[in-house]
């Protein structure tokens, strides 16, 4: 009788055979390509904004045409590299915004990767708060152009949460920085708005989320801060389809303004509409979160002409970009160039910032190495001219930048008797 | 079958497999060349992939083992993954190892499957389905709401990795650790299925799946032997929670425990076999490979091809994920009902053409 | 003239497996053909398989001239077909005059159907009395009276009846057996398939002795009720 | 006892009452469809809640070719006729309906018709794969974020502009249009031939295919009844509610799902009670639990009755299947 091997026995045996063969290989990079990836949620509602963003860092690279040659500061010898950008999704579309395990793939994708040389993200501030440890480990310089949450960079004294941020920087060393301003200077300068206003009493809901939850508490408590009550504050299920019973409720309470601490994808078109559909007019304020094109495309323009709708920006839009010196002009003339229209989100600027932070701080550590980048990063940005005004990274990796913008929805009416809404600067706001 | 006798040089695939996946870190080829072409590390998604093996292991004891259709398995994997959140973080006095966690975990996910089970495990198939999908609901909701407890959407972290004791491993950037950690455990959760298929147990399970009726004439109590698999597909789901949590570092959001979740555990399960304990890890494999593999990778391909694609979705190929998904479930369904590694059983009941009928097709009397 | 069914080696069965092999038989007008054999013969599979509801795997069955190979179960009892099934299969969430509506379900003749109502409360005056009662309700006499007349509600060429008397007492076997010699009379033909060979043999024609998915034997009622083998097999002598 | 609250709660109750039940109406006309279609086939049709989704997609691109705003257009007429809103209303019903009805009727063609004898679980995941593929393709057509649906009817209080109680044009329009369809459905269910030809077929198909029905035939019209329904019920959402999005299909079809097993899955007036439950459970609930909470609410609720009713609420107890 022949002897029938059985065939997982063989499988096995393959296996083995093939990979005792070929023995340890190690992949070490190709030495003239330096990578940077983005790690956004491009899949999901956040999609258009982070169109924007990616438009935002294409347009930086492009500008130098995706080659960038280094000077190494010691041997003073000069090498070039192609820049090869990877647009990563942190999204899935299932989820229909960033999930964490996908940013930790991402996380870890970019950390062993020996070509990737910076790590542009992330747009929510739940996802940085997993990559950024993995990142730190690796020593890879990491810049957000939307993170605002405070808690990334900023200690909490009065919070058992005590570990923040320290535990984001296990290595001990600073490797995340953003050019946004953090929710604390944004919900003081709301509050600040609401008083101006002359709204002396106000509702405040939120998200639910990180970023909504942390805005809206801050803002609360800048209400004591400048004499204005607060009536109630809860949260909302952002999956939910309405909130006409909760907005009746509110009714009930006749508050001079609603403050959202949310996104436009957690709802706030939502709470607006139904707003005015239970009869109130009074204003509604969102943060940045909600200053964008889809919130105000998020309810007919009849909405926003019964009621106005308010948010904060952290720098100015684009039409204001103009007038901070800088380079948001020369941003302007080249964003439309590239892509044939005037960026509409804000955002967009960011990524390019994010961009032009990248490139400068390759060409500060004048070398391929991960850790020259960071430090150059941290340290040699300084006074640097960028798309959103003159700032400086602090030791932390926050901004200096504190300009922030009040904005709401405007409705006009075009000669053909359309009408249609969008956001419009409406002022400056200043500590 | 005919050769009952075992010739001492046949292995079976299950025991390959798993010599395989122990030999994989020792073979480096096998990784490097993998994260040459994808730029993906293959070693790195594996423990991943062992852990939903657990997860659909325990999804699979419910559905394969009793035909309970689970629709809220995620919720049992979320109490596992919190209470490694709760007993590990820094957020909590506790700080206790990993390994604490590991044992308490599934054991509070096992109470939590009874308590559910007790009163609702009569209820009729779609009925209990419902149920289950409730209860996942509320359980997603609560982890939401009850920041105080949770850190709501945030979710607690960083969960520290295992320490062992006279051991410095690297956790946090070498595979390697939690690849052993999680194959281990995977092999010891096959083991004990294994040994409980073939005992008195597993056979009055299968007795139940056949026929609830006559398994209650046999004096098989039929409430105890739901309530048995409920309970142990439960406990499985949280210790793959554990171990989730202990492997992303963090208990990631309550969002990620949602009906999603349990369904593409039950897509894996379909897909690979129900049933079949080889299959169900195909299953997995398959689907953890399409969406954290091979969907990055197509996606990378087709914005360096065309850079211009950006902003339309349907250019994207995550944008095509659930059309994929829905499309292999359907032609699954069609054509191959008992998934790709059949378990004789299911084969046998999915192909009804194949064999005798109990009663007349379309017959409800 | 030709029998109004023919069956010519019919071969059905379900999955794998083989039921019926090679089937042959016929009922002609006017006739009542009684089927007779043990649990599992194949007695309920050829009535289903004739009825269209178990599809046909070989040969032909004829039924008024027409072939059925093929034909969904809806259109055969168009031509003229009814059924009592095996086990009654009464709708129980519906009322018995609803039960009794469906049968009439392939007819459009109003006047005609509630003359047809009045004979089957005639005939089953339990029925008007139950009327309004779900069927479900009903007791297992009552369910077989249900059935028969639901059947009936479609005025058939052919009454194909699946164990008229399964389960019930003596004295309503003994009422049913009398309705269905009625009817009968009246010009209907009748394909019996019992357990109860000797109720059924008294009052059919003709009869098939089915054994094992084989029609083994078949004669004059009469003389198959003399057959001694068949009184031995069947016949409990 | 209830004079003796005062008049500004009582008022909020009124409201709540009313947001409850009109909100609860359309869950009950989505949840018909799928108490429809298990009664007969024993399915739960997971992919009724994305056709419905899909229908209001198919609406909003038709008000987008009429110039009303849409996908991609914020701009709206201002001053359309009240005669001319009513016609485009009424070609969106049509087209809504007709569309749902025909793709549901595609779907069990093509996808669930094959499986007839395969086991239950068979049609059940392919329902799942039929959802799935719904899906992308509302997310296709819509993008992934939420969309603006044209507010075509006024939002005006009907009782005067400082009335303390409100009710739109929108809530009269959901009720209008929600109780007549479900009185209809239940007399032609009870009534008509082919209604009780559904009757028959869902409690015994074999009966009911040797009284002469095509059993067949009446499954594909459950199906098209069901989904026109579904397509009546998405313009009426779309319209009441003003935002459509792609994953609006999952979570409206959960709580319709949820409303149909409540009330006794397969039965009409089930439906009807399960969607009104659900409804008021989310009003009274977002005021007295908070909005966060809703969710809970409604499955906890869920699993409670079923403990106590395992049927639902008017489900009559069958027999399991032996």
């Amino acid at each position: 009788m022949p002897i029938r091997l059985s065939i997982p026995l063989v499988a096995l045996a393959l296996v083995l055979i093939v990979g005792f063969a070929a023995g340890r290989r190690e992949s070490t990079g190709d030495p003239t390509v330096i990578k940077v990836v983005s790690s956004l949620p491009r899949s999901g509602s956040a999609r258009p904004q982070t169109d924007q963003i990616v438009n935002g860092i294409k347009l930086a690279f492009k500008e130098i045409g995706y080659r960038i040659e280094l000077t190494d500061p010691v041997t003073q010898q000069k090498t070039p590299y192609r820049i090869d950008y990877f647009d990563l999704d942190d999204a899935t579309a299932a989820a229909g915004q960033f999930t964490i395990e996908q940013e930790i793939a991402n996380a870890n994708q970019a950390r062993m990767d020996p070509d990737v040389m910076a790590y542009i993200g992330t747009y929510n501030s739940g996802a940085a708060k997993v990559s950024m440890p993995i990142l730190n480990r690796a020593n890879l310089l990491m810049v957000s152009p939307a993170n605002t949450a405070e808690r990334l960079t900023k200690p909490d004294t009065n919070n058992r949460e005590r570990h923040e941020p320290g535990c984001y920087r296990p290595s001990g060393v600073v490797n995340y920085c953003r050019v946004v301003p953090t929710d604390d200077l944004q919900s003081e300068l709301s509050a600040l708005w609401i008083r101006d206003l002359g709204c002396k009493k106000i509702y405040i809901l939120d998200d639910n989320q990180t970023y909504g939850q942390g805005i809206s508490n801050n803002v609360e408590s800048f209400a004591k801060k400048y004499g204005f009550e607060v009536l109630g504050h809860q949260s909302i299920d952002s999956k939910s389809l309405e909130f006409s019973s909760m907005m009746t409720t509110i009714k009930g309470l006749k508050p001079d303004l609603i403050y959202f601490g949310g996104t436009t994808q957690s709802k706030a078109g939502q709470l607006f509409k139904d707003m005015v559909k239970v009869g109130m007019t009074c204003p509604m304020m969102g943060p940045d979160g909600c200053f964008e094109q889809v919130m105000a495309d998020s309810a007919s323009p009849d909405v926003f002409e019964k009621a106005k709708f308010y948010a904060t920006f952290g720098g100015l839009p684009i039409d204001a970009l103009k007038t901070l010196g800088g380079r948001g002009g020369e941003f302007i003339r080249g964003y439309k160039e590239e892509y044939g229209k005037d960026p509409l989100e804000a955002y967009s600027s960011y990524g390019y910032e994010c961009g032009l932070v990248v490139i400068e701080a390759l060409r500060q550590a004048g070398k391929k190495d991960r850790d020259a980048i960071r430090v150059a990063a941290l340290t040699k940005i300084k006074n640097f001219v960028g798309a959103t005004g003159t700032w400086s990274f602090d030791e932390q990796g926050d901004t200096t930048n504190q300009t922030m913008s009040g904005n709401e929805v405007a409705v006009t009416t075009n000669d053909k008797g359309e009408r249609t809404a969008a956001y419009k600067f409406v002022k400056l706001l200043k500590k | 079958m005919a050769d009952a006798v075992k010739k001492p040089f046949r292995l079976g695939w299950e025991p390959a497999l798993f010599l395989m996946l122990i030999a994989f870190p020792f073979l480096p080829i096998f990784e490097s060349l993998f994260f040459t072409t994808t730029q993906r590390s293959l070693g790195d998604q594996m423990p991943t992939v062992f852990i939903f093996a657990i997860l659909a292991l325990g999804l699979n004891v419910v559905v394969g083992y009793t035909g309970i259709l689970h629709l809220g398995i995620a919720a049992f994997f979320a109490i596992g993954a919190y209470t490694a959140g709760i007993l590990t973080t820094a957020a909590y006095s506790f700080e206790l190892p990993f390994y604490v966690a590991l044992i308490v975990g599934p054991i509070l996910a096992a109470l939590l499957g009874l308590l559910l089970g007790a009163p609702t495990l009569r209820l009729r198939g779609d009925y209990l389905a419902l149920v289950t999908l409730g209860f996942g609901e509320v359980t997603k909701s609560a982890l939401t709401n009850l920041q105080s407890i949770t850190a709501g959407t945030q979710g607690l972290g960083p969960v520290p990795p295992p320490a062992l004791p006279g051991l410095d491993l690297d956790w946090a950037s070498d595979y390697r650790p939690f690849y052993f950690l999680t194959l281990g455990i995977l092999i010891a959760v096959v083991l004990l299925l294994r040994n409980i298929e073939s005992s008195r147990l597993g056979r009055a399970w299968v007795a139940l799946r056949e026929d609830e009726l006559a398994a209650n004439c046999m004096g098989l109590n039929t409430a105890k032997l739901k309530l048995a698999a409920f309970a142990l597909g439960s406990g499985l789901a949280g210790l793959a929670g554990v171990l989730y949590a202990t492997r992303l570092t963090s208990t990631s959001e309550p969002n990620a425990y949602d009906f999603n979740r349990s369904i593409f555990m039950i897509c894996c399960l379909i897909l690979g076999g129900l049933g079949n304990r080889l299959g169900v890890l195909l299953g997995v494999f398959i689907l953890v490979g399409f969406d954290n593999i091979l969907c990055p990778i197509i996606d990378a391909q087709i914005q360096q091809a065309f850079p211009a694609s950006g902003g339309k979705i349907y250019l994207q190929f995550t944008g095509w994920r659930l059309f994929v998904f829905g499309l292999a479930l359907i032609l699954m369904m069609r054509f191959r009902p008992e998934g790709i590694i059949p378990s004789c059983r299911m084969k046998h009941e999915l192909h009804p053409n194949e064999l005798v009928p109990v009663t007349v097709p379309g017959d409800r009397a | 003239m030709p029998a109004l069914l023919t069956v010519d080696k019919l071969r059905s069965g379900y999955g794998p497996i083989d039921v019926l092999h090679d089937i042959s038989m016929t009922v002609d007008a006017g006739e009542i053909v009684a089927m007779i054999g043990a649990n599992g013969a194949g007695k309920t599979t050829t009535l289903m398989t004739i009825a269209g509801i178990v599809k046909a795997r070989a040969g032909t069955i004829t039924f008024d001239g027409q072939n059925l190979s093929g034909a969904p179960a809806h259109k055969i009892v168009r031509l003229g077909m009814g059924q009592s099934p095996e086990g009654r299969k009464i709708f129980p969430r519906l009322t018995v005059l609803e039960n009794l509506e469906m049968g009439a379900f392939t007819r459009t003749d109003k006047p005609g159907i509630a003359d047809d109502l009045e004979k089957m409360f005639a005939m089953f005056p339990i029925l008007r009395e139950r009327k309004g009662q779900a069927g479900g309700l009903l007791s297992g006499g009552q369910q077989q009276m249900l059935a028969i007349a639901r059947a009936l509600m479609s005025r058939p060429k052919l009454l194909l009846l699946d164990e008229p008397s399964l389960g019930l007492a003596p004295q309503i076997v003994v009422q049913i057996f009398d309705v269905i010699r009625d009817l009968n009379k009246s010009g209907m033909s009748v394909l019996l398939v019992e357990q109860n060979a000797r109720m059924a043999l008294r009052i059919a024609h003709r009869a098939y002795v089915l054994e094992t998915g084989r029609v083994t034997f078949t004669d004059q009622a009469s003389v198959v009720l003399n057959d001694p083998r068949i009184r031995a097999a069947y016949l409990g002598e | 006892m209830l004079l003796a609250v005062e008049p500004a709660l009582w008022n909020s109750l009124t409201q709540y009452l009313i947001n409850g039940l009109t909100f609860g109406a359309l869950i009950a006309l989505i949840a018909l469809g799928y108490t429809m279609v298990y009664g007969i086939v024993e399915l739960i049709n997971f992919a009724h809640g994305d056709l419905f989704m899909l229908g209001s997609f198919a609406s909003l691109s038709l008000l987008a070719l009429l110039g009303f705003g849409g996908l991609g257009f914020t701009a709206t007429m201002t001053d359309a006729s009240s005669f001319v809103i009513a016609g485009v209303l009424i070609g969106c019903a049509i087209l809504s309906v007709l569309f749902c009805a025909g793709l549901n009727f595609a779907v069990e063609y093509t996808v669930y018709r094959p499986l007839r004898n395969a086991p239950k679980l068979a049609p059940l995941v392919s329902a799942i794969g039929v959802s799935f593929i719904f899906m992308n393709a509302g997310l296709f057509w819509g993008g992934p974020q939420d969309v603006n649906f044209p507010d075509l009817i006024s939002n005006d209080n009907l009782l005067g502009k400082d009335a303390a109680i409100r009710i739109t044009y929108k809530d009269v329009l959901i009720i209008a249009v929600t109780v007549p369809l479900m009185l209809a459905l239940t007399i032609f269910v009870k009534v008509t031939r082919l209604g009780k030809a559904m009757r028959a077929t869902a409690q015994n198909p074999t009966a009911a295919s040797l009284m002469g029905i095509d059993t067949n035939f009446v499954i594909s019209a459950t199906f098209v009844i069901g989904g026109a329904l579904a397509g009546a019920a998405s313009l009426i959402y779309a319209v009441s509610m003003n935002t459509i999005s792609y994953q609006m299909g999952f979570q409206n079809g959960l709580y319709a799902f949820t409303a149909a097993v409540l009330g006794g899955i397969g039965r009409i007036p089930g439906a009807v009670l399960g969607g009104l439950i659900i409804g008021l459970v989310r009003s009274f609930g977002s005021a007295f639990v908070g909005e966060m909470w809703v969710n809970a609410l409604v499955f906890g609720i869920l699993i409670i009755i079923l403990i106590f009713r395992p049927t639902g609420l008017l489900g009559t107890p069958v027999r399991e299947k032996v």
